[in-house]
């Protein structure tokens, strides 16, 4: 017909193999290859790495049940905050409130207990539902007026933690009259223990959580416009991903997971103080980060978050036993927070 | 067998802590005791608190100094540690109830407070009923050595405190306003000059500690009102203590956070080598470990030290 | 015969830059209809106003003779109208199978599929593989590849073959060929006719004038945003069409303009 | 030649004239234009706007050069640090170090006049070069090594902080002190006033530097590098920008800045103290972002963060003004930060 | 006589993708060489090894008969080679002018230029403006326009125009017609010879066969990574080509394997 057609008749003849290039299958590209894709796998490593340190130089002070399974029961709640965190990053967002809505729903399901007197159930569920509404309103605020995360959750974060001292009259709620009028508030420091082993409903309820939310984002629809939506939110609009639900779904869960942050909270301190949670937004980022899930959105495993915070928990509960006194636990805490990004990048770097 | 110790702080970064940390290192090194120490980030910080409780536990601990930052919050984990065989000793702010520790050596900071309310009313004598009062606090959270100084500020002065467990909810027409410093001298300036600009009247003014009243006098300087208004604070630090030496602040209210870590330690050795627990000062139910008033300008009918006296018991 | 797609007046300003100026549209069933012009004619942005993806300042846009106001893309997918953007419009770090079935994931049947929602991955990749190898883009490697580590080429090949999959009603394609090798590029153009075979009509926006003149039914000259004219390719040839689009001729049915 | 030239035959009488649109030039499209390409002029409006509304709310006291020229003094500092922020968010990168340099800067230019008795020219110098120092590492793990500057610059704060107490001792150096016997440090205390208005030396070096890097980057080759960095690294990489070198070279520049702050700030507050400036990094971001620089990098100029770090400034102290308690003008300035951004979103839209 | 830019055995590998496969390269002074083959097939990637844009696993880039080593495009630039990628590299938020001279800005003379190293903007923008001219990109209606703003082939041709106004010893251009109209491909290709004539060596890869055969001098052809041949375009016909770059026909001079 045309001209081109004088180019495509060499294809008359064109061999239909697939291409396939020589592949070396070493055991080190396997490794490599393996890192490269779970992008959990590194701060897995990094973990299991710190805590044969902390073990090595600690003994059985470190390297027990019982001090293990602690630092879990301390990682816990900036852990369920990391899994809210997670899920705002991975949308390219951040939340700045986090904290605040965990201890503005707790203080709620505590005074709603004690100052109205609801029965401690509804006053739980009035809780989640602050902590849900707080989140929608986030949501709502950067998929419909576009505003950036960091700005909404920043004014978020302000207005939440003055919402919360002004109504709990900066109140603490003694553990002892919550053990006697409602224990159910305290439901999450409930524990079991297995040798010395001691696992607190709050530890089993973030474990769960990371599980739930990982097959979630791996394994549904939703789970990969949550990515699609991080990574590039235009094209994920053009190839027909709802972005603005997807978004304020993703702000109203994280709120509401806040709010059980906040339940567990209770459990964990065992009352309701309202001047509790003043760096969850800092150190679940640091968690998240840690856990190799990129700023920038799209790219990560909720799993790396779980390493991330357990990561932290292990060097401050190490340095603390090793004697390190707090300027130097924190200073040294920088440094490894800057040396474990390192070395996950030295190892990507090799993989790539 | 080894005997170990450990002191947890509200921070460790205002300097109260830091010498009571310093008493306390002393005091073990003498006693051979070995001593590790922790410290919340900020006022209002007790979840690392409750963090270094569990770190103690595990660490097998003898027993533990404590500031706590939410007096209330921490009682949970103080009493998984005395289940654990520790002894717990509130220092410098007593535990709610103040029974949750096994023993209080404290300063008394409502009384701190009342000092220097009563020092400057009667500072003003009959002008007092026409002052205008700045009160500078230390963050919204208002936590309770805050709300207890501010409280007992307004007591000596003479004003009702409606609810005596937060402050800012009073209504007498002299207070101009409330404003927050985080303790440091950035927050004080800054607070003072929103209180100013509010009403240049202003001629008293509460600070919460030492280092806001040096940024509250910076920023009266700057508006040239240096000399005409008094400035009163709590701590008794050194450099306090020079500044009302230096007619900075008017007077301040001195605590002595090396005797209360000291007499700590002391007391977690006794109950290491014998099990016995320390006595409170008879009358209260904790150890009183003192506060003085101290000013150059004393008022009738309020004890106070001079800063000569004050400087020699000054910590830092 | 009622158009399928059409468009009256359509107007688009981005600040200063006039991009669609009162332009008309028309594709009628079952034709391959391509829309030829100059850099920034504003082609890209009518087929983007057609599909949602912009929102015009004026103008109406009519499928299937009702009048239609898609305020995104999923409403012009949900309507049977599938879209290949120039930008292409891929998530970089999501592998080809998980973007061919982004907004319309198959799950799993049963329990797995309806209570915990399970995708059906299996089925993702088997269909996705399927659909490239009928693209002839055989030199991909890896299905769970992340579409940002594959070549220009294959990046466009994935986006073809997703529209090509899923169009029910109209398919829109902007510069599907433009960095696609020969052998690519043929398989493009089969697959458009294969397509109009089953009756779905296309709009093809291409540079490439024996591509269009190849299997083009009518071709509309899109100039300065508006559209100039719409000629049959056998009445004309490659250079008219041309010249028209550059302004060095008068387009037929318009007044003399150039010489 | 070939059948391409076929299609290129109706080329030759192409027609060569520019093609050209008919544009309308109302009044209303002219002011949406300059919206659009001055991205400083959204935040300017909101500034003038809020100062008009607490000038009507609160007549002079509110609105006397003497309480306006107060609130650049209360922002100078985070101001200066806020010029800092900018530079590195416009690499898209983010320093939470800021407030950690900054003090510590301060720390070492008082500790090395009194303690190590030094000349303060020289312990000034010497903090400088500390801040420039700890900037320059921060830009190297970024550049060099490629960690994410969130991780960096967390890391760093922690280090900062930590070896600020740690060598300070928690030791204020008291303002009498100061004045008698080293009175540059308090340099940028002193002020000239005309009229009512008090012009600090802080704040006049404060507005200075904001105009000498808005020229920077709008006028030199290396500006434009900076921009080209945050827009997109790959491409200016490509193109030609030597990113690794614009990267250190922003950090450590704003390393300089900080330590500028730090100097600043012992004018301010007369005194050097180790626990000054905790919130710089939030603040400093703060006034950045509501300044329109955009925090993914390559959008937004560093006017807008002036105007940006100046309504905050004026909603603190109007609050104040107007009788909200301390926790009351927390949560109204959360309010406003949102109601800020989303004014500025507004008009965007409008004039997009 | 000596090549001016020449490649041994060169090597790259993407985790599990091999992109080169011992790929040798030969520039000769003076010539235009096309680089065709399949999507995929490791042009992109040879060209970006050979101007420091990816370093590669192993092999030797030789430039002028001396071997280089560049370790950044900038090394590359300096040494005089320009090249415009397929991906254009260019940042979205900045001007086209800005675009244009990145990297080697124009400053002004005096003391504006000298000591506060001011950019001369309007010749910058006059320069470009012109550039731009001489390829007829004559929709850009604002040199001061953010390149986002572009259509896409108005984008490429802001690249192609940057690459030609500052290339001294090679320019090698990767795909620059592909989003370009019938107008605007003319106006490169004029410029290819118009640079040509100017004695400078180009490297042009494109999929377009009647541009190929139309300008170039010899053409290499790449298949799976490595340089199957390079023939010369009098000797055969797009057909060939096509049919040696697809794996049809045996190449010459390598022994037969397919029919
Ligand atoms: N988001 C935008 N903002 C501003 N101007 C735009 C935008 N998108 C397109 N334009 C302008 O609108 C005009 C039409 O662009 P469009 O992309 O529709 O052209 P096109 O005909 O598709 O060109 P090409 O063939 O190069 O793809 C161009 O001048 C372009 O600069
Ligand atoms: N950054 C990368 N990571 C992983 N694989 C890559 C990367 N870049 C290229 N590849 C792979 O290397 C191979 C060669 O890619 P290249 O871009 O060089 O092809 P090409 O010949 O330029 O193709 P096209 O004509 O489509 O542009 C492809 O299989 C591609 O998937
Ligand atoms: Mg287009
Ligand atoms: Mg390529």
């Amino acid at each position: 017909m045309s001209n081109q057609s004088e180019a495509d008749g060499g294809l008359v003849a064109r061999v239909e193999s697939i291409a396939s290039f020589e592949h070396q299958h070493t055991m080190l590209s396997r490794i490599q290859h393996a890192l490269h894709s779970n992008p959990a796998l590194v701060p897995l490593i990094v973990l299991v790495l710190s805590v044969a340190v902390f073990g090595a130089l600690l003994g059985t002070k470190f390297f027990s049940s019982f001090a293990l399974t602690l630092i879990l029961q301390q990682v816990a709640i900036v852990g369920i905050v990391g899994a809210a965190q997670s899920l705002v990053i991975l949308t390219a967002g951040i939340d700045l409130s986090v904290g605040a809505i965990m201890v503005l729903s707790s203080v709620i399901m505590g005074q709603f207990t004690f100052r109205l007197g609801l029965p401690p159930a509804v006053a739980v569920a009035c809780g989640l539902a602050v902590g849900t509404f707080i989140g929608f309103v986030n949501g709502w605020l950067v998929a419909r007026i576009k505003l950036p995360p960091f700005i909404v959750t920043l004014g978020m974060w302000q207005i939440a933690l003055a919402s919360n001292f002004l109504y709990s009259g900066n109140e603490t709620i003694r553990a002892q009259d919550i053990e006697a009028s409602a224990p159910l508030l305290q439901f999450f420091g409930q524990s079991i223990s297995v040798g010395g082993a001691v696992f607190t409903y709050g530890v089993i309820f973030f474990i769960l959580l990371v599980l739930v939310l990982a097959y979630i984002l791996r394994h549904t629809a939703w789970g990969r416009h949550v990515y699609a939506v991080g990574d590039d939110p235009e094209a994920a609009e053009l190839s027909g991903v709802n972005t603005k639900r997807i978004l304020m779904s993703v702000y109203a869960l994280s709120g509401l997971i806040c709010a059980f942050a906040g339940w567990a909270l209770i459990g964990r301190i065992g009352s309701v103080s309202p001047t509790s949670g003043q760096f969850s937004n800092i150190e679940s980022i640091t968690a998240v980060v840690i856990g190799g899930i990129s700023l920038f959105g799209g790219r990560g495993s909720i799993l790396g978050m779980f390493f991330g915070a357990l990561i932290v928990g292990v060097f401050s509960l190490g340095l603390r036993l090793l004697g390190a006194d707090a300027q130097w636990t924190y200073l040294l805490i920088g440094v490894l927070i800057i040396g474990a990004v390192a070395v996950d990048q030295w190892i990507r770097k090799v993989s790539a | 067998q080894e005997v170990s110790a450990c002191l947890i702080t509200k921070t460790d970064t205002n300097p109260f802590f830091v010498k009571m940390k310093e008493g306390a290192e002393a005091k073990a090194a003498e006693l051979g005791i070995t001593l590790k120490s922790f410290a919340g980030r900020i006022d209002g910080d007790h979840e690392t608190q409750v963090a270094a409780i569990e770190t103690c536990i595990a660490d097998g601990a003898s027993g533990i100094l404590l500031t706590a930052s939410d007096t209330s919050a921490i009682v949970q984990a103080v009493q998984q540690a005395r289940d654990a065989g520790l002894l717990v000793i509130a220092l410098d702010t007593p535990l709610n109830p103040i029974d949750a520790a096994d023993a209080t050596f404290a300063t008394d900071n409502f009384l701190a407070g009342e000092l220097i309310g009563k020092w400057a009313a009667g500072k003003l004598g009959a002008e007092a009923a026409n002052a205008r009062i700045a009160l500078l606090n230390l963050g919204i959270s208002q936590p309770t050595v805050d709300v207890l100084r501010n409280q007992g500020f307004l007591q000596g002065f003479g004003i009702d405190l409606a609810d005596p467990n937060k402050w800012g909810d009073e209504t007498d027409p002299r207070i101009v306003g409330h404003d927050v410093t985080a303790g440091n001298e950035e927050g004080g300036r800054e607070a003072m000059e929103n209180l100013l600009v509010k009403d240049p009247s202003i001629n008293v003014v509460h600070t919460i500690n030492e280092p806001s009243a040096a940024g509250a006098y910076e920023a009266l300087k700057s508006f040239g009102r240096e000399n005409d208004v008094l400035i009163v604070s709590v701590d008794g630090g050194c450099p306090g203590v020079a500044n009302v030496k230096d007619g900075v602040i008017g007077a301040t209210s001195q605590q002595y956070p090396l005797q209360m870590a000291a007499l700590g330690v002391e007391a977690i050795k006794a109950w290491a080598d014998n099990g016995t627990k320390p006595e409170p000062t008879p009358g209260k139910d904790f150890f009183d470990t003192g506060v003085s008033l101290v000013t150059d300008e004393p008022v009738e009918g309020v004890e106070s030290i001079d800063t000569a006296e004050g400087e020699a018991l000054c910590w830092g | 015969m009622q158009p399928i797609l059409s468009a009256s007046n359509l107007c688009k300003r981005y600040g200063r830059v006039t991009a669609l100026d009162n332009c008309d549209f028309e594709l009628m069933p079952g034709e391959i209809l391509a829309v030829i012009g100059d850099n920034g004619a504003g082609k890209s942005s009518l087929i983007k106003a057609l599909s949602g993806a912009i929102k015009v300042d004026s103008g109406d846009i009519f499928l299937d003779g009702k009048k239609v106001n898609f305020s995104s893309p999923i409403d012009a997918r949900n309507a049977g109208v599938e879209t290949v953007y120039q930008t292409l419009a891929m998530s970089p770090a999501l592998s080809i199978a998980d973007n061919m079935f982004m907004g319309r994931e198959l799950r799993k049947s049963g329990f797995m599929g309806k209570v915990l929602r399970q995708l059906d991955r299996p089925a993702m990749e088997r269909i996705a593989r399927q659909k490239l190898s009928d693209l002839g883009l055989m030199t991909i490697q890896n299905i769970n590849q992340a579409v940002e580590t594959l070549s220009g080429g294959q990046r466009q090949g994935v986006a073809v073959a997703r529209a090509a999959a899923f169009g029910s009603k109209v398919i829109i394609l902007d510069e599907p060929t433009a960095a696609l090798g020969v052998k690519e590029s043929r398989r493009v153009l089969d697959l458009i006719l294969d397509v109009r075979a089953r009756g779905i009509p296309i709009i093809l926006i291409s540079h490439n004038m024996p591509h269009v003149f190849e299997v083009a039914d009518r071709i509309h000259v899109h100039r300065l945003g508006q559209r100039l004219c719409v000629i049959d390719p056998k009445d004309y040839t490659m250079s008219d069409a041309v010249a028209f689009m550059t302004g060095a001729k008068a387009a037929p049915g318009t007044t003399a303009s150039a010489a």
